[in-house]
């Protein structure tokens, strides 16, 4: 095959997988504080995506402001955005019901995401229908051979493995990511040690959320366009990837990530008039490869004591 | 006379850790054993590796003849082996009906047709299962057998372990495993369980004990034997009054404190 | 609080006024009976919100007045008294609405998703096996009928066959399912649920996104569509389909009842809530959660048969996830594990959004805060499961 | 629910503000006319709310206008229905519409796969109903049921359309992608069997989800086998994510529609780059007909939250259509059946409705261009006249 196509099959395998990965750390953060599946994280990447474009929006409105400002000010918004929205879910939802069976609280942050969702459609003028989301980002496409790639991408594409590697190092050199680690092992020492369990909680949601929010802002920036339903399939495809890498580690996750993303690209790729069972295929792989490692390729470490 | 249990070369390793070091231990028919040693000498691997929990790296394990080595849990447990655990594994949104007799359920008719269609069979065994159960908690406490079909969540903690200990033993164990029954009683509390065992020890003569516990009060009460393990490995065994005596022993517990 | 806490002390006092009681129960379940039914025909906004009403204060009473708890402490005591009412009233609800076409199909409807939220109990909340793919399982049934509706075989046996497919069909997840716990299985079915609608909207074998038309139910020769009369009364042709699922659901409810009063159950419960103390005590795992999940499957894959073959049709988006989680949340907010509880969480879960027509587009948001709402302010569902008191079984009561 | 109640009174007085001389006339015989029920059914929650809510409201416009009418014979009440897009949830409403005999007539389904699990259940029950939306031909042609009509076109002829027109546009080389509902297989079947006589080559053909969001798989595909046209058979969702990826690839081709990504969320969603996108719609223009621009209006001073969407005036024509078949017929499903069976040169905001033998309104597709951010009639776009040059075709010479 044309080595640039190759090139733009891996640069397209690899934003998918870095998008996926980044949704996919928020599920295994709540997960490793809580042991919980807070189902409307795919729902909160739309809340950010949606703040993004409503604050650029709101900017380009009040005053033409230069490319970079509106992307900071898109960035605050999604951020903020997505960190409020999961400290809502977490306080008024998930740590009430810390004590219930798992799936209850599955079921409740599935219609919280049911409720985001529809509040964007009802409430954002015509939001049933797709959004332009502006350019943000410098134009200009790279080009070699058949290869190009808009600059924009590269940009998103490296942020993205910058956000990734950043939450690594929040969550091993940080006293948040200090508390955070600590609950995840045991809830009651670290108690005893002085680490508030509820504080860290909503830190964690807030940190995994803001991870959701951004990635909603570069879902718009790539993508040029977001919609309303944008969270749905993107938050099953974290979960499974989160799953399939194994919950609760933090590279688990970004490897089932790229895996995922690497099986609908190169299903694409091999058999392309047969694109359509992409999904078939790589839910088909999900489900053989839990079979073959039942607590993900990164195994969870075992805390139950006999 | 061959022993009730036979482990000869015992050994269990995690990865590098070496957690059971060839242990042989054997246990007679009848026979009260205190297992005892410092945390994390491998005690409740013991256990573990006896109830089919972890699969042992090699050695052998016999009991009665029948060879139990790394054979699955329900195998070990429809053998005869039946225990309690360190930490309560009670089902406690269950009666305490449902949790004793999850003891017996190996041995009772779990067919799909008797359960739904003939349920003569079911009843009979229902009523025989009942009045066990009755009898047995009885001894421990009248209040129990008065409350069969309560959440055993609405126990006080002694009585936890008295339905517990009744679990593994309404389903007539030949040996019996039990793992720290004292953790987080009072003495009153461990002296009374102590005296309800060693009061239903008597109707049992046949079946075997392992007692792992903290408490040497405990031990010298009821043990006829003792074995001290120490890093996985069988530093003593003999008597209560020559493990006092023993200086390995003494340096073991002392040397983990230093 | 658990209401289970009160029923043992019951039997005794009732054991002298077991007639009272008894009427005493037959008539709350009938009342209960009626206020759901008037609930499925009310159209007016006014009688709806009244009705709902009604309905939480009947449970509150229920859950905080002495008189309430015990009645319900009586409604435990007597179950074979609430079968029979219920049966009694679903029948009358019937013949007093034989011509009303919409308010039995929601019935039909609200039984055949019960009956699957039955199969789904006997894995989740007996076995502890997640299945988010409940719907997926009920296409499949529905599928079968499309294929076999035609060939002549008698339906009852399509039925049958339908079920045993759906089982089958769930043998390919059972090495995965076994092998993995919680989340871990429940990604399985999840994968498993899209896996097979997309692979029915892309494969044209099976009609592709169209689907497949599915022929009427008939037994003994009698084609459910085209009664339009019994005897001297005009009914509705969704009656015969309302009866037939309340009856399947009466025998899910029956097998699932059964096995929950059995040794079955225990060995069930107990591999749910401690996999290594009932492997200690001899179970084996992988057997009682193959059963529950095998069984389960099939009673899902037989209730969506009589859906498609009711509906008259089939199509891949009937095997989506949305819908995998209706049943699901019916399951949850009746109380995992208690049936009756699944029947009034399958009228809250599918009756209410309809109901709500009237505010339109603002129907899903309201009716995702109100399944939020039950599930923060009751977290073990509407009727939560009662522990398991097997003193009424043995004779002569060993207490 | 009060609160909705006064939502929908505000509406009322909207309305009113719109009509404000004729309703003063109209509210005093108003109250000595009765009330007739028709049903409007379409998706108002989930991913096709859009296109349903502009239904809707369209429907509802038009019921308030005939209401407003001095000399109506009858007051209308329109009782919407949500199918969710879903078809045993549209069975659902179709059973509860057509048992509820206070309701005459039904505007039914923008989803292909509701209308067609829905026409056996309207036969059943006698509901004549009007399909305002739904394109797949089985729903008119499947089946012989006398109470199924169609004002809206079949995607037949919008295939049609877009073969003949785009091979005489000189492209001869085309990449399908289409959804895999049966909207999207559909219109690449359509599209492909009249493609081949006409000479055009498919270099390739990608069904996908209706529900993916990232194409660049595809498209990198696409870019490889260099075509002169990419076809979309979808939804305005699927036509904005190809549009925006495409640009985002460098892929020069010409991208081409069908009536599904005719919409103001397809210009809006894909912005500068939907550009040259070519449609085919069935009907003309708002603006072609004679009562297009105070349709317009009226729908703006109404103060619907949501805009008509591409199928609004058709749902406010079946209104239309079905009010004046009551008004001649009274009350009465079957007479009203039979009056829209013979609907021949009804003169309605999409044109004039015929309804052949299968109650199929015989209409043409025409051909729209994205043009300055608006859909343009081809005849009427500096495209036609050569100002300015497809996409495609600039790349291409």
């Amino acid at each position: 095959m044309d080595p640039g196509l190759l090139a733009q099959y891996l640069f397209n395998g690899l934003m998918l997988g870095t998008i996926y990965a980044i949704v996919a750390v928020g599920f295994s953060l709540f997960f490793g504080v809580l042991d919980v599946i807070k189902f409307s994280h795919g729902d909160v990447v739309t809340v950010g995506a949606f703040s993004a474009f409503g604050a650029a929006g709101l900017m380009a409105a009040l005053a033409t402001l230069s490319g970079p400002l509106a992307l900071a000010v898109g960035l605050i918004a999604a951020l903020g955005a997505g960190a409020l929205s999961g400290v809502i879910i977490g306080r008024l939802l998930v740590l009430p019901l810390k004590n219930a069976p798992g799936v209850n609280v599955l079921l409740a942050t599935l219609m919280a995401g049911t409720v985001l969702r529809e509040a964007i459609r009802l409430g954002v003028p015509n939001g049933g229908n797709p959004k332009p989301f502006p350019a943000l980002l410098p134009e200009g496409v790279l080009k070699a051979g058949s290869f190009s790639v808009g600059i924009d991408s590269v940009i998103i594409l490296l942020a993205g493995l910058a956000v990734v590697l950043a939450t690594h190092l929040v969550i091993t050199r940080t006293r948040l990511g200090l508390s955070i680690r600590a609950v995840a092992q045991d809830e009651e020492v670290a108690q005893l040690a002085g680490v508030s369990f509820n504080r860290t909680v909503l830190g964690t949601f807030a940190l995994g959320s803001m991870l959701a929010g951004l990635a909603g802002l570069m879902l718009g920036l790539y993508y040029r366009e977001i919609n309303f339903n944008m969270g749905v399939m993107l938050g099953i495809i974290g979960f499974a990837c989160a799953v399939v890498g194994g919950l609760g580690s933090l590279i688990g996750p970004i490897i089932g990530g790229f895996l995922f993303a690497g099986v609908q690209t190169l299903v694409t790729v091999v058999l392309p008039f047969t694109s359509a069972y992409k999904d078939v295929v790589a839910f088909a792989v999900i489900i053989a490869l839990i079979g073959l490692f039942p607590t993900g390729l990164i195994a969870e470490k075992s805390s139950e004591r006999v | 006379m061959s022993p009730l249990l036979a482990c000869s070369g015992l050994t269990m390793r995690f990865g590098g850790l070496t957690a059971l070091d060839a242990l042989d231990i054997r246990v007679g028919k009848g026979e009260t054993i205190g297992l005892v040693g410092p945390n994390g000498s491998g005690k409740t691997t013991f256990f573990n590796v006896l109830t089919g929990l972890y699969k042992p790296s090699a050695g052998a394990v016999q009991l009665a003849e029948q060879d139990l080595f790394a054979r699955s849990a329900q195998e070990i447990g429809r053998a005869g082996v039946a225990r309690t655990f360190q930490r309560s594994r009670l089902m406690l949104d269950q009666t305490v009906f449902d949790n004793i007799a999850l003891g017996a359920l190996g041995r009772l008719d779990l067919s799909l047709l008797s359960a739904l269609v003939l349920r003569g069979r079911f009843r009979r065994q229902l009523s025989e299962l009942v009045e066990r159960a009755t009898a047995l908690t009885r001894r421990f406490n009248p209040q129990i057998a008065a409350n069969l079909f309560k959440p055993a969540g609405s126990f006080t903690m002694i009585d936890r372990r008295r339905i517990e200990i009744c679990r593994a033993l309404v389903g007539s164990p030949r040996l019996l495993l039990l793992d720290e029954p004292s953790a987080g009683m009072t003495h009153e509390e461990t002296r009374a369980l102590m005296d309800d065992l060693l009061a239903f020890r008597e109707e049992m003569p046949d079946l075997a004990i392992v007692l792992v516990e903290h408490e040497m009060d405990v031990i010298r009460r009821i043990s006829d034997r003792c074995i001290v393990l120490n890093f996985g490995r069988k530093i003593f065994e003999g008597p209560f009054d020559a493990l006092i005596a023993d200086r390995e022993v003494q340096t073991a517990y002392l040397g983990g404190a230093q | 609080m658990s209401m289970a806490d009160l029923a043992p002390s019951v039997p005794a006092q009732t054991a002298r006024s077991g007639g009272l009681a008894r009427l005493a129960v037959a008539a709350t379940v009938a009342l209960l009976f009626a206020g759901g039914g008037f609930l499925l025909h009310a159209e007016q906004q006014g009688q709806v919100i009244a009705l709902l009403a009604a309905f939480v204060a009947v449970f509150a009473l229920a859950e905080k007045v002495p008189v309430g708890r015990r009645i319900v402490g009586l409604c435990r005591a007597h179950p074979g008294t609430v079968n029979l009412t219920a049966a009694v009233s679903i029948l009358a609800i019937a013949a007093a609405l034989r011509e009303e076409h919409y308010t039995l199909l929601m019935m039909a409807t609200v039984a055949l998703f019960a009956t699957a939220a039955a199969g789904l109990t006997l894995q989740m909340a007996f076995a502890g096996v997640p299945n988010f793919a409940g719907a997926a399982f009920f296409a499949v049934g529905a599928y079968v009928a499309a294929l076999l509706g035609n060939t002549g075989i008698p339906h009852l046996l399509v039925l049958l066959i339908a079920g045993l497919a759906a089982a089958v069909l769930g043998l390919v997840l059972l090495l995965p399912v076994l092998r993995t716990r919680g989340h871990y299985a429940a990604l399985v079915t999840i994968a498993f649920g899209l896996l097979l609608r997309a692979f029915l909207e892309v494969n044209d074998v099976l009609g592709g996104p169209q689907g497949m038309k599915v022929k009427s139910f008939s037994l003994f020769g009698l084609d459910f569509s085209r009664m339009t009369e019994i005897g001297p009364y005009d009914v509705s042709f969704y009656l015969p389909y309302a009866l037939a699922s309340c009856a399947l659901f009466g025998l899910a409810f029956f097998l699932v009842r059964r096995l929950e009063t059995s040794f079955v159950g225990v060995a069930l419960d107990a591999v749910r809530s401690d996999e290594v103390a009932a492997s200690v005590f001899g179970l084996s795992i992988a057997r009682w959660k193959a059963t529950a999940f095998l069984l389960g499957n099939a009673m899902i894959g037989v209730a969506g048969a009589l859906y498609g073959m009711m509906n008259g049709f089939v199509n891949p988006n009937s095997a989506n996830f949305g819908d995998s989680l209706i049943m699901l949340s019916i399951l949850v907010l009746g109380g995992l594990g208690n049936l009756w509880g699944a029947v009034v969480a399958a009228v809250v879960i599918l009756v209410i959004p309809e109901k709500l027509q009237a505010i339109q587009e603002f129907r899903l948001v309201i009716f995702a805060l109100l399944v939020i709402a039950i599930l923060r302010f009751r977290p073990s569902g509407l009727m939560p499961r009662a522990a398991r008191d097997f003193s009424a079984l043995v004779k002569g009561g060993a207490k | 629910m009060a609160t909705d109640q006064m939502l929908a009174r505000r509406k009322l007085l909207n309305v009113a503000g719109a009509a404000l001389a004729a309703l003063s006339l109209a509210t005093a015989p108003a109250l000595a006319r009765d009330t007739v029920k028709i049903a409007f059914i379409g998706p108002l929650t989930g991913g096709n709310s859009a296109t349903g809510l502009g239904g809707r409201n369209s429907a509802s416009l038009a019921v308030d206008l005939h209401n407003a009418k001095p000399d109506a014979k009858y007051t209308y009440e329109l009782v919407p229905f949500d199918d969710e897009c879903k078809p045993n949830v549209g069975v659902q409403v179709a059973t509860k519409a057509a048992s509820d005999k206070s309701i005459i007539a039904g505007i039914t389904h923008y989803c292909s796969a509701v209308a067609i699990a829905t026409v056996d259940t309207y036969n059943r029950f006698g509901l004549p109903v009007v399909v305002w939306g739904a394109v797949l031909p089985e729903i008119t042609y499947g089946n012989d049921y006398k109470e199924i009509h169609r004002v809206n076109g079949t995607m037949i002829n919008e295939g049609k359309m877009a073969a003949e027109f785009l091979t005489k546009q000189g492209f001869k080389t085309f990449v399908v992608i289409h959804d895999t509902t049966d909207y999207g297989k559909g219109q690449n079947k359509y599209f492909a069997e009249n493609l081949k006589p006409q000479g055009g080559e498919i270099l390739a053909t990608f069904p996908v989800p209706p529900d993916q969001q990232d194409f660049t798989a595809e498209l990198t595909k696409v870019k490889e086998l260099k075509p002169d046209v990419v076809f979309i058979g979808g939804l305005t969702p699927l036509g904005v994510r190809v549009r925006s990826q495409m640009d985002r690839l460098g892929i020069p081709a010409q991208l081409a529609g069908v009536s599904g990504i005719m919409s103001a969320g397809f210009i809006e969603g894909a912005g500068p780059a939907a550009e040259g996108t070519v449609s085919f719609h069935n009907g003309a223009p708002l603006t072609k007909y004679a009562d297009g621009k105070a349709f317009m209006d009226a729908y703006a001073k109404a103060g619907y939250r949501e805009d008509p969407d591409a199928y609004g005036p058709f749902a406010f024509s079946a209104a239309n259509l079905i009010m004046d078949a009551i008004e001649k017929a009274g009350p009465d499903r079957k007479k009203v059946r039979d009056i829209l069976n013979t609907t021949k040169g009804y003169k309605a905001l999409v044109g004039e409705i015929n309804f052949d033998d299968h109650r199929q309104n015989i209409v043409s597709a025409n051909v729209y261009v994205s043009q300055d951010g608006k859909w343009v009639y081809w005849p009427d776009s500096a495209y036609a006249t050569g100002t300015k040059k497809l996409p495609g075709k600039a790349a291409s010479n």
